[in-house]
Order: structure tokens, then sequence, then C-alpha cells
């Protein structure tokens, strides 16, 4: 069945079979296999088309780098797209397709791109698409045009539409020691620093454990080193004070040692369990970190080096020992060091024949030559690959003799016959996450890698990580790393023994075979050795705008194997050493993450709804609510057929001809506590309160800082050191931060205390000529007449067996009152209140009725108190206190807070009897076809019942003065413009006789 | 980042408000000085180094906090609350050593 | 006596949810005490105020910052610099400390409907509670009986550590249902009991 | 040096693109120059060119501390829209959207100034009625701008979640259909390239570190590649203004440097062809030609010069993404970074003379200073050739927070985090 599977090996289960599908064809794997593996099994070599010319590409690596074989994986309309195959692990009834490719990925349209070559060369859009000067076409017309059709060419996957219904979460985590990576470095890490009963947590992006012990076909300990790992995660295991996390990709290293990490949980399976979510984002806060991330093995940069066939030789080793699988029976290696000797005993033992073993090189070693024999390949020695050949799969190779020093090739090509090509490029550490911390890379000339920086937050380094490439190397650091995380030194005991295969780390530093032909260095992006040698000549010579330039290392795989190669290239165009070009920064997150696991428990719940404690009522009621933040308050209880507008005019009305009653209970409402309270309130607001009699509310406004208007609202002195202080539901949040810090920081001699108490009441105003009336009909324990009760007193008492306390103010302009009650009965009351309101006709009212009549009244709201205008601008100087400074006293008197074109408060009456709209401008000459000279603006308007008018408050410039004259709205925006009179904004019972009784 | 509450510990910054610059100093409340008053409300110092910062604890404690923090490396040097005697009240963090 | 409105009920169903195949590993209470106070010290006044919480609430408060201790009927901690949350099922708790803590002292606000208390139990809570809260939930850093203030996003919370297995948790009551809906929506994954 | 054109692009590929020459030189610094610009981000080297092109000034250099475009010219999310609120703003925006529409011919480069919309989206009547009044704002300054309905938005952008089941619901929108996106790179190299065939020395990896005095007047500056004197020394160092001022000894300044961060979602084939805003926090997102979505959300909230960002933001933004559109929770994002941005204390830039005699400063342009690249430029230039500013900056004085003339679009006061 599959071609290139072999009988045995690799930690794939032969017993259960896996069908998925690719590209609508069926196919059959084992559990345990990637997409990459299951396909490479069925002889498939051709897995995607690369961005900007359609090249067709095979895998080029078997891990979290892949570049070439990116798929989309589907879940009914859910679409996944840019999934390396290497990281999808199949499950019955995968769906994958290709991407980036029309009709199909064997004939694909767009490769017409590579016969572009050499116009298409980096940059280029820079010098055209500018088009003319003059015309229809003129400006950017031109260039959009093109972009029209540039844009669909670019991109790789679709994306989807359908609204993904899996879950995501969040963990917060804690731990002494979180070691990144479980090779032979972090299990050894892991179990030191288990061992000194810290708190672990090992992170390891692949679904197993053990790095490239399971691979490597070392032997550790006399065991076979997978062996050697399972059991050492078996260990690990038995401690509760580890926590394992496999298919856990450590992506971001931020400050404070907090780093994150993204565990694919279900990705792997058909269905996720009931409430398992689908990825779980872990934000870790680690006391330190061991960094074992191990390294990348870096491609060779030379022509046709992108062919399918073609692949890095570690990763055909793990294709082999992992999974069972030969990436080609006739295989060719191609390197600049000693480790792909391995990988060619791997294969030659997997069953496959060694051709030939290329290596740059001209001297070997006997170790080398030993394991080239072994594997039964012929080795040629200072030799190089100029070509590929095949067509969209290898087929053979060229090579000739190469003079490492010079660059040179001489001598006649060979051809090799080959399908697959295997190349090593040298290693470069998996550093990321230590440059992500801080510091930059620092460039070794013997390993001819950047190794980690020195750190900048609290981790230790292990392994390949730290450029140490052998595998007892990567054990001894292992274990220190994790005593010194751990805060422990002194290893007693004795490390395990390893057999390794031999080898020199340090490659050869040659990057480039210089010939004939396209030699690709970003494989996803198609950028060539030329492309960077073009950036050098058109200046583009430092890393970052040779990456801008030419996309290297902006691809999806964020130039992993890529970038070491590209910088050598333009070293060597400046005829400078590599470190004195540097390496390009690394940003979070180190492979691409969901952005639904970073929205995590927001995704699909963005924030908490506040509700009132009516808001059932309301709802049963038939109110339509508003959403003010994150509360909801009623809008309108509409009746049958009605429209909001009739809506809200009947309850305006029905409240100023009987009563009406709404719910307040998303006031801001602070307690202000202790014997410097009112001291306090005095440097607060604007007026006075020392002065404010107990069981009497005040109008209060404070100030920002700078001079202008902040909010406003009232204040109730519940005792002589007691206020409960309100705000506006916008504000209250602001208000409190603001009290607090003056507490803390400006005034800490102060002695009050201030809580947040919104929650604790349920308020209802209740309003109109009958209120009162209605209120006596219900309330207990105290009369609620003049007397008792003057504008802006206070009386405690019961309603429905419930303790109230009820305030005389009114917002609505009417005999009116606050109602209010603990939170817990703010229903009983409410219900306690429309019984009683019944034979009045009392009417509930929502916030378009509220604002109605509080437009009706002059009154301002965060429309007018925008963070722009001052007190006078609202005509609330009266409340400026001279007699004591307060908050923003000293700064509200500078020039331009008291201009007098500044824009003031007004208001406004239809003249044309049609609806104002708020955010119309205002003018004095009206100009319908080309507006000019805007005036100001409607803050708010509405249908005045009491009036019987349309009218509007606004802020204009030199607004009072303008009392009595007329103007015009000017509206473009909705077509809408007309006459207005510009008035006082107090239109209706402006000396307040209703609300004075 | 993390920030050292002496009242609650090490938290994320989440749960912190960023009050700016705190080494202004607000004028006496009758103050005339509109220079001051100006230099108080518009003025920063805006180093690149250690920068003394008033945060408050907005999710925890509510407690406001005066910071040492690097604004190149976001390192936190010292960490104390902002009431009272601010010298005495900061305190060198453990975590440092 | 007018039984108080809880702002959960209409999203509170008692009985079993969520992938409970392994058991049931979290138990989700709303716990209605009658009182919920908060206390509040002039700086140098501590001492005296925690004296008072004892002289009413015969709980002996430890030392140190979020010290805290509860008895199955009242529980109280701190949680800011000189605050506490005294927490009793009986209502009234304020009326009992009016001569206590003077305003000499500091002061006592009521937040008995202002705060809606819910308990979460069970070997998973501290992994639930972690889905929320960016602070250590594990014992040795978060000892019974002791308390802290925290946020997830806009829901602000004070949790006291009332068992090994155990916190209760003290939210806005305007955001209770929310929150609780969060929690119930958290528990699924390892199974909840709602009581 | 060549014309850029698609005729001189075939020519060099025939010839294996071996003629193309830098497209800048890379000069030493002369002992002294006219005008010294600090800075090569967008608004010096615009500077420098509109300094050689309207004024005749040529003797200018640009003095870049590390690569020519490494600051926020080069990392920001390329956002050009005039839709303010104030008209010192609007008009000055609405002047640089105009000098955008002609950018690429002007430099000969492409700029790939796109201008595909930008959308700002409404979700409460009143929120609605608050963009009314901007757009009508702007089309009484003779600006382009529309309300949008909720079906005409649907239209637009597919993949919007416009169902009344969302948390926020969206209500309409504010279109501005001039504003666009460009792409930013292009705008440093091109802007340089522009001002160097003028004969201006760009020079890089050269860092003032220093200020030359008489008395109080500037005569030039010291760097990292010597002492270079200047008979003007304009500043245009964006988010670094704090340490450049410094150096200048001028310790307080009306802004705090703050990171904001970006991000970018894997190459994806088209699904969203304009520039969104959310109206429930602080969310934006367009997609770049190469298919990456390009997003980004609110400050970090803190100072810093780090140009590297926290966590929680990154969260929130994601968060807000997802609220609009939940089709793309299966996208990844692919790289995150951040940049250092100077927030005034009124959210409004600074471009004047002074504050010192023979200085020049250009700076305060928070997080949305790339779309002012051309008119910060052009009247900089203006007011460093005159000695007094064009009427398009004379609003933008630094003495206008202690007179009480800020413009304070966002209405925040001096809460720099907030604008
Ligand atoms: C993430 C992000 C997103 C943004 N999104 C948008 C957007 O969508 N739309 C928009 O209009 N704006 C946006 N902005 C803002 C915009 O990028 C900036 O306002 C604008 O680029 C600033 O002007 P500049 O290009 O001159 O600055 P920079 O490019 O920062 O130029 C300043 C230069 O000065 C140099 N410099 C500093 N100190 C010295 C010294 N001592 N000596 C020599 N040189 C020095 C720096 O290295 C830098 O190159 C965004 C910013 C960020 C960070
Ligand atoms: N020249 C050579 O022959 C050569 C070169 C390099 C490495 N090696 C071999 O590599 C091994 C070194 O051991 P080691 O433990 O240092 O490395 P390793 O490669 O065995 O293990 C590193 C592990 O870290 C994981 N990882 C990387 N980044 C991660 C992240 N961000 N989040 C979570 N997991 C992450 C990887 O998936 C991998 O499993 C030795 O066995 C050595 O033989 C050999
Ligand atoms: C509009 C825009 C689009 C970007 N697209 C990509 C991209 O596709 N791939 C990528 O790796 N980075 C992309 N970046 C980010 C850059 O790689 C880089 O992170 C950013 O310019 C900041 O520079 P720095 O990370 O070197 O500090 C993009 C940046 C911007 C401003
Ligand atoms: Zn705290």
């Amino acid at each position: 069945m599959s071609p290139r599977r072999a009988e045995t090996g690799g930690r794939i289960d032969r017993l259960r079979t896996i069908r998925f599908t690719f590209d609508g064809t069926p196919y059959t794997g084992y559990a345990g296999d990637t997409l990459a593996s299951a396909l490479l099994a069925n002889g498939v070599t051709l897995f995607g088309r690369s961005f900007k010319y359609h090249r067709p590409r095979g895998v080029l690596t078997a891990g979290v780098e892949e570049p070439n074989a990116l798929v989309t994986v589907l879940r009914g309309e859910v679409r996944e797209p840019n999934i390396a195959a290497t990281m999808v692990e199949i499950y019955d009834g995968l769906v994958a397709v290709s991407q980036n490719r029309f009709p199909s990925l064997a004939w694909d349209v767009n490769a017409i791109n590579q016969l572009g070559g050499k116009i298409l060369s980096a940059g280029f859009y820079y010098k055209t698409f500018m088009g003319p000067v003059i015309g229809p076409l003129k400006g950017t017309r031109f260039w959009m045009f093109c972009e029209h059709f540039i844009r669909r060419a670019a991109g790789l996957g679709r994306a989807g539409t359908t609204a993904d219904p899996e879950r995501y979460e969040r963990m917060n985590a804690f731990c002494d020691v979180l070691v990144v990576g479980s090779g032979p470095a972090g299990l050894m890490a892991a179990r030191a620093a288990a061992d000194q009963g810290q708190r672990v947590i090992l992170c390891e992006l692949e679904p197993n454990f053990g790095g490239s012990a399971n691979w490597s076909r070392e032997t550790i300990d006399g065991t076979p080193a997978a062996d050697w790992a399972a059991r050492a995660i078996g260990q690990l295991e038995g401690h509760d004070n580890v926590r394992l996390l496999p298919r856990t990709t450590v992506w971001g290293y931020y400050d404070g040692n907090t780093l994150a990490a993204l565990e694919r949980v279900t990705d792997h399976k058909e269905a996720p369990a009931r409430g398992e979510p689908r990825h779980r984002y872990w934000a870790i806060r680690a006391r330190s970190v061991v960094l074992a991330t191990g390294s990348f093995e870096r491609p060779l940069v030379f022509p046709g080096n992108d062919r399918p066939g073609v692949m890095l030789a570690h990763a055909s080793e793990r294709y082999a020992n992992e999974y069972g699988v030969l990436p080609g029976d006739r295989i060719a290696l191609f390197t600049n060091n000693d480790s792909a000797y391995r990988s060619a005993l791997a294969l030659k033992n997997a069953g496959a024949a060694i051709v030939a073993i290329i290596d740059v090189r001209q001297e070997l070693s006997g170790e080398m030559r030993k394991l080239a024999t072994e594997a039964e390949a012929e080795i040629l020695s200072a030799h190089a690959v100029v070509a590929t050949e095949g067509g969209k799969a290898l087929s053979g190779l060229k090579v000739q003799r190469f003079d490492m020093v010079s660059g040179a090739l001489t001598g006649d090509a060979r051809s090799i016959h080959a399908d697959c090509l295997l190349m090593s490029g040298g290693w470069s550490p998996t550093i990321h996450l230590a440059s992500q911390a801080g510091a930059s890379a620092e460039w070794d000339a013997a390993r001819q890698a950047f190794l980690p920086p020195r750190p900048t937050q609290k981790w230790v380094g292990a392994g390949a990580f730290t450029g140490s490439f052998s595998t007892a190397e990567a054990i001894a650091e292992g274990r220190t790393a994790g005593l010194s995380a751990a805060g422990a030194t002194g290893a007693p005991t004795a490390l395990p023994v390893v057999e390794g295969a031999p080898g020199d780390p340090d490659p050869a530093p040659v990057f480039e075979i210089k010939a004939k032909g396209k030699s690709f260095v970003d494989f996803q992006h198609d950028v060539t050795a030329e492309d960077v040698r073009l950036a050098h000549r058109e200046g583009f010579v430092s890393v970052e705008h040779l990456k801008r330039y030419t996309t290297l290392g902006m691809a999806t795989d964020q130039g992993k194997s890529s970038n070491v190669p590209g910088l050598a290239i333009m070293a060597e165009a400046l005829g400078k050493p590599i470190p004195e070009v540097g390496t390009t920064r690394f940003r979070p997150p180190y492979s691409a993450v969901s952005i639904g696991s970073l929205a995590a428990e927001r995704f699909g719940d963005l924030k908490p709804e506040r509700l009132t404690p009516m808001h059932d009522w309301h709802i049963a009621n038939g109110a339509t609510m508003y959403s003010a933040g994150l509360w909801y308050r009623p809008m309108i209880y509409g009746l049958a057929g009605e429209t909001i507008e009739q809506a809200y005019v009947r309850e305006a009305k029905a409240t100023r001809d009987s009563a009406g009653i709404v719910d307040v209970s998303t006031l801001g409402k602070i307690a202000v506590q202790g014997p410097d309270a009112a001291e306090f309130l005095d440097r607060v607001y604007t007026n006075m309160f020392s002065t404010l009699a107990v069981g009497k509310a005040r109008y209060g406004l404070m100030l920002r800082e700078d001079g202008l208007a902040f909010d406003d609202g009232t204040t109730w002195r519940l005792g002589e050191q007691d206020f409960l202080m309100t705000t506006t539901t916008a504000n209250a949040g602001k208000v409190m931060q603001h009290l607090e810090y003056f507490l803390d920081v400006i005034w800490p001699e102060l002695k009050v205390t201030v809580t947040s108490v919104t929650d604790e009441w349920a308020g209802a105003a209740i309003g109109g000529p009958n209120a009162r009336a209605i209120l006596a009909a219900c309330v207990k324990g105290t009369a609620v007449d003049n007397a008792t009760l003057p504008f802006m007193g206070i009386v405690r008492g019961e309603i429905a067996d419930v303790p109230v306390m009820i305030c005389r103010l009114s917002f609505s302009g009417e005999m009116a009152f606050e109602v209010y009650s603990g939170a817990g009965y703010g229903t009983h009351v409410w219900e306690a209140l429309i019984g009683a309101g019944k034979p009045f006709g009392l009417v509930t009212y929502g916030l378009e009725a509220l604002g109605t009549m509080r437009i009706e009244k002059g009154h301002v709201t965060g429309a007018e108190i925008d963070g722009r205008t001052t007190a006078r601008d609202l005509h609330l100087d009266w409340m400026l206190s001279k007699k004591k400074p307060f908050i923003g006293s000293a700064m509200m008197d500078r020039e331009g807070l008291i201009a007098p074109d500044r824009l003031q408060l007004v208001g406004l009456v239809s003249l044309d009897n049609r609806p104002l709209n708020g955010g119309a401008h205002i003018v004095e000459e009206l100009d319908e076809a080309n507006p000019h000279d805007s005036i100001g603006h409607i803050t708010a308007c509405c249908y005045s019942p009491a009036l019987g008018k349309h009218i509007a408050l606004a802020l204009v410039s030199g607004g009072k003065a303008r009392h009595g004259t007329r103007a015009f709205v000017s509206d473009p925006l909705r077509n809408r413009f007309g006459p207005i009179e510009i008035v006082s904004n107090h239109f209706y019972d402006p000396d307040g006789s209703r609300m004075h009784g | 980042m993390l920030i050292t509450c002496p009242y609650c510990g090490p938290r994320d910054v989440i749960e912190f408000t960023y009050q700016g610059d705190g080494n202004r100093q607000r004028p006496q409340p009758a103050s005339q000085d509109l220079d001051a008053w100006n230099a108080y409300v518009y003025d920063r110092l805006n180093p690149a180094g250690d920068h003394n910062e008033i945060w408050q604890h907005s999710g925890g404690c509510r407690a406001h906090l005066r910071v040492v923090r690097n604004t190149l490396t976001h390192e936190i040097s010292s960490s104390g609350f902002a009431r009272g005697d601010h010298k005495a009240a900061r305190h060198k963090l453990e975590a440092k050593s | 006596m007018v039984e108080r409105q809880s702002p959960i009920e209409p999203e509170l169903h008692p009985g079993s949810h969520g992938n409970f195949e392994h058991g049931v590993e979290i138990i989700l209470t709303e716990t209605r005490p009658g009182s919920i106070l908060q206390l509040a010290a002039w700086p140098g006044e501590e001492k005296r105020l925690m004296a008072g919480i004892r002289t009413v609430t015969g709980l002996a408060l430890p030392d140190g910052a979020g010290g805290g201790i509860a008895d199955g009927v009242k529980a109280v901690f701190g949680f800011a610099p000189g605050k506490f949350t005294v927490v009793d099922d009986a209502e009234g708790l304020a009326s009992a400390f009016a001569g206590v803590i003077t305003p000499a002292i500091g002061t006592v606000t009521d937040l008995s409907h202002g705060r809606t208390a819910i308990r979460i139990a069970g070997p998973k809570a501290e992994w639930v509670l972690a889905k929320f809260f960016a602070i250590d939930f594990a014992l040795p850093a978060f000892p019974v009986g002791a308390g802290r203030s925290t946020t997830h996003h806009d829901v602000f919370a004070q949790i006291q550590r009332t068992g090994a297995d155990q916190f209760d948790i003290y939210v806005f009551r305007s955001f209770a249902r929310s929150f609780w809906k969060a929690l119930c929506h958290a528990s699924e994954e390892v199974g909840y009991e709602v009581q | 040096m060549a014309e850029y054109s698609a005729l001189s692009l075939l020519k060099n590929a025939f010839t294996g693109n071996k003629d193309w020459k830098p497209a800048w030189r890379k000069p030493d610094p002369k002992a002294s120059y006219d005008v010294i610009v600090i800075g090569g981000g967008g608004h010096g080297l615009s500077t420098a060119y509109y300094l050689a092109k309207e004024h005749g000034i040529t003797n200018v250099a640009v003095l870049e501390k590390g690569w020519l475009g490494s600051g926020n010219v080069g990392r920001n999310t390329t956002a050009v829209r005039s839709n303010y609120l104030l008209p010192s703003n609007t008009r000055f925006y609405e002047h640089s959207m105009k000098m955008w529409e002609n950018l690429s011919h002007d430099l000969n480069y492409n700029v790939m100034f796109s201008q595909r919309g930008c959308l700002n989206l409404a979700h409460t009547p009143a929120q609605f009625d608050d963009y009314a009044r901007r757009g009508n704002a702007m089309r009484h300054l003779g600006v382009d701008a529309e309300l949008m309905t909720v079906a005409e938005i649907k239209r637009l952008v597919p993949a919007l979640d416009v169902s009344g089941s969302a948390r926020f619901p969206i209500f309409g929108g504010l279109m501005q259909p001039r504003a666009g996106s460009a792409r930013h790179d292009a705008v440093a190299w091109g802007y340089a390239r522009g001002a160097d065939r003028r004969g201006v020395d760009i020079i890089e990896n050269c860092e003032v570190t220093g200020f030359l005095r008489d008395g109080d007047r500037i005569t030039g500056v010291s760097t990292t590649r010597g002492e270079i004197r200047a008979k003007k020394v304009a500043l245009a160092v964006a988010g670094s203004t704090g340490r450049v001022m410094q150096l200048a000894g001028i310790d307080k300044m009306p802004i705090e440097s703050h990171v904001l961060q970006a991000f970018v979602t894997e190459s994806l084939k088209p699904i969203i062809d304009t520039i969104l805003t959310f109206g429930m926090g602080h969310f934006y997102i367009s997609q770049s030609d190469k298919g990456g979505l390009v997003y980004g959300g609110d400050l970090d909230g803190y100072n810093s010069y780090a140009q590297r960002g926290s966590l929680p933001i990154v969260d929130e933004v994601m968060s807000e993404m997802l609220a609009l559109f939940p089709g793309l929770a299966r996208v990844r994002m692919l790289r995150s970074w951040g940049g250092v941005c100077d927030m005034t204390m009124d959210g409004s830039p600074i471009i004047t003379t002074g504050p010192l005699p023979g200085m020049y400063l250009n700076c305060g342009w928070c997080y949305g200073g790339f779309k002012a690249t051309p008119a910060s430029g052009w009247c900089f230039a203006w007011t460093i050739a005159k000695d007094e500013p064009h009427d398009f900056n004379a609003p933008f004085t630094l003495d206008r927070f202690h007179r009480g003339l800020v413009i304070d679009d966002k209405g925040q006061g001096a809460t720099p985090r907030l604008h």
C-alpha cells in the first residue's frame, strides 16, 4: 500500500490505520503520523506552491520551521489556513487542501510568474505601476487598478468567515522553573529541578517529549535514546510538582519572566470532548526559565535547491526513524558539516540507497569516511551541487568540483541520478525566545551561528540552544541548568552515559554555491541569492533593509532556516564579516499562534454584561434595551406598533402630565466617609459641600486639573462624616480613580475612605405632578410633604417593608424623587412603586424620554461635558466658588479657556418643523452644495412633547450672544438643511416652578 | 511585566493603571503661580532609563505605588506605596537578588 | 421579611453539568450571606480595627497583608492596606460595628447588597479559577483563610480561600450574572454541579 | 540617477539587473550644513526633500542614528486619513491627504498609496451621532465623509459580524472614501531617494549625542560620527523627542513616550478591502498587499523607549478583533512588534520654531503621524526656511498647552495614554 513506508520502525502505531484526504484524494496513514509523513509514505512529493513564482514545492523539513508544505485544514465550513503539513497530526476524517494554486496543485496558471523572472526581482513594485500623470487613471487610480490583481495573486491560504464553533481558553500558571524544550537537555533540566522539589513546567511543541532523542538513534545509559527519554518522562510524570505540557509551543518571552505558550489541546483529535478547548493559552510567570530549545538545520543555497525532493538532512532522519518513511529510494546528500553523515547512515539502515555524499570540504575526518563507508555511499569531497533536475519531482542532480576558499567551480559537471537530495548547511541554535527577552545575538565564528545573548532576564540555557551540539554536552548542560534555575548547586550522581555518533560541530563556512539558475534563500517568499545581491547594489545593505526590500525572513516561517544564509550572502557582497552585518530582530511569536487562543475566554464574550437589579423586570415588561458602556438600560418601553419616537413622546408626555418612573441604578455611587469627607469634597467640587446640612443633597460639578469640566452629579450628606456621591454612569470609574488618586498621592493626610457603592443601591427616579402622591401612597415611616421632604431633602422610610432612602431632586424638571433601596430589594420596591402609581397612570420610561426631558430642561450630560468644554461654556459658572480653591480652579481662567468665540451651550428650535439630527452642524449661511464655515454642532435633539417642537441642544461659537438669532442646520451627511432659531438652553419651565412644587 | 505591590505581592501589569511621572509637584491648592500649575499639569520628565512613576493597583488593592522602572528595559528596581513619606515606604525588591 | 433577589437566579441551574464522565470536580454555589461589610482603618489604627473585628465577630485576624480567617458562619480577610471584608451569614452586622469602629479608628461601609458571593469548591477549583485570574492559587502561595483582590478584565473580585479546595469570591452584584455564566462555562471541561 | 519606470525595469531585466544604483548615496558627513535634520524617519526625510524641492535649500544633512526608517515610519500600520474632529487637525491632515494623492509621481517612487477608505464603526446611536458630528465637521471643510448603514457595511466587508447578537452590535459607520494605506518603507525610501537626488546628504548610523551651542543658540550637533555645524538644526525624532531634547538641556516636555504594538497575520487571500476601526475599544485593521492582516489597538499605557510590548495588550487586541470577525479565530498571528510614540498632552502634534534659537521642532505625532508625513515635512520645511509657521501648522505650537489652546480631538485632557 505505502510505497515508501518501511515494514518496521518509527513510533507510529501500525495497528491503527487513519483515513484522511488531501486535495480530495483519500489516503491512509498510521496513528502518530503527521500529514507530511503520511503523504510522503504515500509517495506524494508535491505539497504546495511558492508565494511569488508559484513554483512547485515539496516538504523541506519535518517540523515547525517548514516553509513550503502549507495546507488548509477544513472542519466543515471552518477553515484553518497556512498550517505546515509537518505539524498536522492526522486523525480519521482529516480534510486538508493545498493553497495558492489555481486550478490545481499540479497545474497552476500563476506558475507563469516564473517567466517574469528578472522583472519580478526584489523591489520591482517600487519602480513601476505609478501610472500616467494626467487622465482618468492619474494619481493613485492606476496603482489601485494594478493592485487589485496583485492582491488576488498574493496571499497564501483563504480564511473562513464562518464563526469558529470551538472554544479557546487561557490558563494563568506560576512555577519555579519553566523548561522549554524536552530534548536531552530539557529533560535533564526538568528532572534536576523537579528533584529539588521545585514547581516545574515542561513545555514541548511536538506531540512527543524527547526532542532529538526520538530520532537520533544514539544510546543513552545503554538504551536507545528514545527509550531513555520515555523513561525520563515517566519519572517526571510521577512528580506532583511537575506539569508536562506536550503540543505546547512557548511563543513569547515577555517582561518580568512572563512567558506565553500555546497548547494545541484537540487539533489532533476528531472532535473535542465536552467543554474541552481547542487551544489553551498559557500565561506562565516563572521564577526562572531553562531554555533548551535545540537548533535548526540550515539549507544550502544552490541552483534548484527548491525542487520537490530536496530536503534537510535531519528531516529525512526524522521521517525514517520516527515514522518509518523514506523520502526517496536513491538518496544523495550535500553538506558542509559532519551531521549529515549520521543522516546518511540512518537512511541506509532504513533501507534507502545512498548514492553519494557531496561535501564542500576537502579534508574529511576518518570517522566521517567510516560512516560513509557504512552507508555504502560514495564521497565526493570538495564538490558541490550546481543544479537539480526533474519537473515537479527530483530526478537527479549535477555536481562539480568546488573550491571552498574561492568559491570556484571547476571541471565538468557530473550527473547523479537520485530521487531525493538531502542538504545540511550547518545548524543555528533556536535562540528566538532569548532574543525576544532582550539583548541581541552574538555570532560564533567556529560554529558559524548566532549564539544566545547574555541573559537580560532570569533564564539559563542548555544544549544545542547554546551551541553545544552533542548529546553528552546537552545532558550535562541540561542538568546544570536545571539545578541553577532551581537555585541549587552540585550534582552528586553520575551523568547518563551517551554513545553517540561522532562529529565535529563546526561546519565549513560555505552558504552558497554560485552557479547558473535560481538559488533560493527564503523558500516561501522566493527570495533568491540574486535578490540579495540586487538589494546590495541598490543600497539596501542593512540586514533590516535587506529584509524589508526583499521580504527575506518575513514569511510564515519567519526565516527560521533562511535568515543566516541570507545575511551570509549579504556579508559576502559587502566584504564584511557576518557579525558586522548582524541579524534581524526576533519578535514574538516564536511560531504563529491562533488568534482564537489569544482572545481565549473572551472569544464570543468580549465584555461582561452589567445588569441593574431591575433588569429582568424591564425585559419582561417590554423594554428595548440600550447598551451604555457595559450596562444595559431601557431605551423605551414600546407598545405594540409604536415607533421609538412615538414611545418616548408618550412616555415623556405622560410623565409631565402625571408621573413617570425610570431606573437610575446605573448612576455611579461613591461612599465618601470619614472626618475629612466634607473638606475633601470642597476640594474636589467647584462648589461648597462643607456647608451642606445632614439630610440634604447638592448638585456638584468637578473640573479636571486643567480647568475643563469633568463630571457632575448630586452628593447627599447622610451623616456628619458620611456622604453619598453620585456620578454620571459613564464616568463612574474615572471619578473613583480621580478621588483615590488625590487621597492617596496628593492629600494622604485627609482621613477619608471612598468606596464604590454603585451596586449596593437600586435607584428609581419618579417624577411628575403626581409623583409625591404616589410616594405618599406607598412610603411608610416618613412623610413626604414639602416640609419633611423639601427640594434637595433626604428622608428614610420604608416601601413594602423594605428600608428606602428618598431624595427629592429632579433631572426631568418635574416634582421628582430618587428612591434608593438595597439592590437586592430593587425590583420589590420598583414593583411597589408601580403598584402605587397604577391609579395615577404612572408610566415607566426609558433613556429616550429621559433624554427628551433633560433637553427640554437644558441639563448637560456627556454629550456636552465632552472633555473640551468649560463650566462657563455650559453656563455653570455660577457653581465656581470664589471662596476656596478646588481642583482646576487655578487653571480654568487661562486665555484659551475664556475666549469669547468658544463653543457655548445653546438651545435650538427647528423652524421648519422637521426633526433635527445629532451631530448636525450649524451655519450662518446655508450652502448645501458646498457646506462651509460651521459655527457649531448639535449635541442632542428630540421632539419635545412639552413644546410641540423639534428642539436641540448645541454647542455654538459665541453661543450666548446669539440667543434670539436665526441660523441653519447643515447636515450634508444626511442631507438635512433648514432654518433654526438659537435660544437659551432652558427651554422648559426655566424658573423651575414645577420641580419646586 | 510584573509590578510588586507592597500589599499584594508581584502582580501582572494588567492589574495596574499608569498614573505617569511621579516627579511632578502639585502647587499648594491656593497657589496662583500659573507657571507652576502648567508645569505640573503638562510638563513631564520622560527619561530613557530609570523613571520614578505612579501606578495604581486598580485591579487589586487600589493603592497607589511609587515605582522606579527603567524605560529602556522595563526592569523595576523599586516599588512602594505612594502614600505618606515616599522614601520610607519604598522598599527594595528582594526579587532582584 | 422580604427576601432578597439574587442577581444570578435566572442562570442558576441546580444539578450536574458539563463533562462529568470522570465525576464532578467542581461545585458552584451562591452563598448569599446576610452581611458583607468593608472596614477601613486610618493609617496606624489597623490593630484597633482588627481588635474591633474580634470583639464583634469573635474572629482573630492573623497579621500580615491579605490575612484572614473563616469559621463557616463568619469570615474576615484583609484585601487592601488597612481594609478588610467582613462577612456574616446573618443580616445586620453593620449595626453591630456601629459603636465599635468609631470615626477615630476608621469607617464601616455596608456592601451586603452590592457584592455577590460565589463559592467554588472541589479538586479542580484552582484549575478553573486560574483560567480567570492572574494570581497564584497554589496552597503555599494562597493559604486557607487568606484574601486576595484581583480582577478578570472588568470584573473586580475579592477572593478568600475558605478551604484547601474551596474559595469564596465576592464580585460586584451587577457583574455577578455574567461572571457566574463564565464560571460555569469554564467548569464544563471538568464537570460541575450547581447547588 | 535613472528614473524608475516600467521601461527601465524591462531594460534592467535584460542586463541581469546589474546596473541599478543605490537608492541613496552613503556620504560621510561634511563639517557644516545650512540645515541639519535629526531623524531619518518619514518626517525628517520629507522635511529635507521639501527644503530642497520647495525652498532650494540643498546643503542639508539628515542624520539617522540607525538604519534609515528604523523608527516608526518602518513599523506603523499605514493608515492614511484626514477624518479628524477639530478644524486645525482636519485642515492639516487634508493637506497631507492631497499630497499623498500625488506622492508616487512626485517622488518617482511607487509608495503604493491605495485609497481603500477608512470606516469607523459605531455601535450605539449616540456614537453614530458623534461620528456624524465629525463627518459633518469634515464636510464643512471640504473633506469627503459619508455615513454608512449596516447593510452597506456588510456589503463592503462581508467577513464582519453585523448580527444583532454581537456584544456590541454594529449600528452604522463613518466612512472616509479617500483614506487608505501606503507601503510604509517605500515612503521612507522614496523620500530618501528624492532628497538624495536633490543633493541632500543622508547619513545613517550617525546618532546625535549632544548639541553645539553658542550661549542659548544651537550651532550644530555632536554625533557618533563627529561634530557637525549648522545654521539651523531641526528635530524630527518622533518617539525619541524626550531623549534628544534632554541633550539640549530641556528635561521636561508636554510629551510622554509610550509603546504601541502592532501585529500581522500570516498571508491570506483578500478578505478586508478597507481600513476598519472598532468603536467599542481600540482596534483597527487593514490588509497588506502581501495578504497579511495588519492591525493594532491601544497603547501599552506606560512610558517606554523599548520598542517592545506587553502581553495584556496582545490579548486585548485579539479579543476585539474576534468580536468583529469571529471567522478569524483560526487565522494566526505571525509577528508582533512595538514602536515608541511621542504622545502629547492633547494628542496633537507640534511643528514650530524653537524652543531654543537655531532649533526647530517637529514632534508629538502620537500614533498617527505616518499619514502626516508629506504635510509635516512640507510645513516643517516652510517653518525652517521662513522662520515662521505656515497657516497649516500655526496652531501646532509648543506653548498652546500653557495657554489653554489645546487641540484635543479625543477630549481626554493631559493624560497622554488616553489620546
Ligand atoms: C505600531 C504603530 C502604528 C502606527 N500606525 C499609524 C497609522 O496607522 N497611521 C499613522 O498615520 N501613523 C501611525 N503611527 C505613527 C507614525 O508611525 C509616526 O507618528 C510617524 O512615523 C513618526 O514620524 P517619523 O516617521 O519621522 O518617525 P520615526 O520613523 O520614528 O523617525 C524618527 C527617527 O529619528 C531617529 N533618531 C532618534 N534619535 C536620534 C538621534 N539622537 N540621532 C539621530 N537620529 C535619531 C530614529 O532612529 C528614527 O529613525 C503608528 C506608530 C506605531 C508605533
Ligand atoms: N551537529 C549536530 O550533529 C547537531 C546539531 C544540533 C543538534 N544536535 C543534537 O541535538 C540534541 C541537543 O539536545 P537539546 O535538548 O539541546 O535539543 P533538542 O533539539 O533535542 O530538543 C529541543 C526541543 O525543544 C523543542 N522546542 C523548541 N522550541 C520550543 C518552544 N518555543 N516551545 C516548546 N518547545 C520547543 C523542540 O521541539 C525540541 O523537541 C543532541 O541530541 C544533539 O545530538 C546535533
Ligand atoms: C504594514 C506592515 C506589514 C508587515 N508585514 C509583515 C509580514 O508580512 N511578515 C513579517 O514578518 N513582518 C511583517 N511586518 C513586521 C516587520 O517584520 C517588523 O516587525 C516591523 O517593521 C518592526 O520592525 P522590528 O520588528 O524589526 O522592530 C509588517 C510590518 C508592517 C508595518
Ligand atoms: Zn495591591
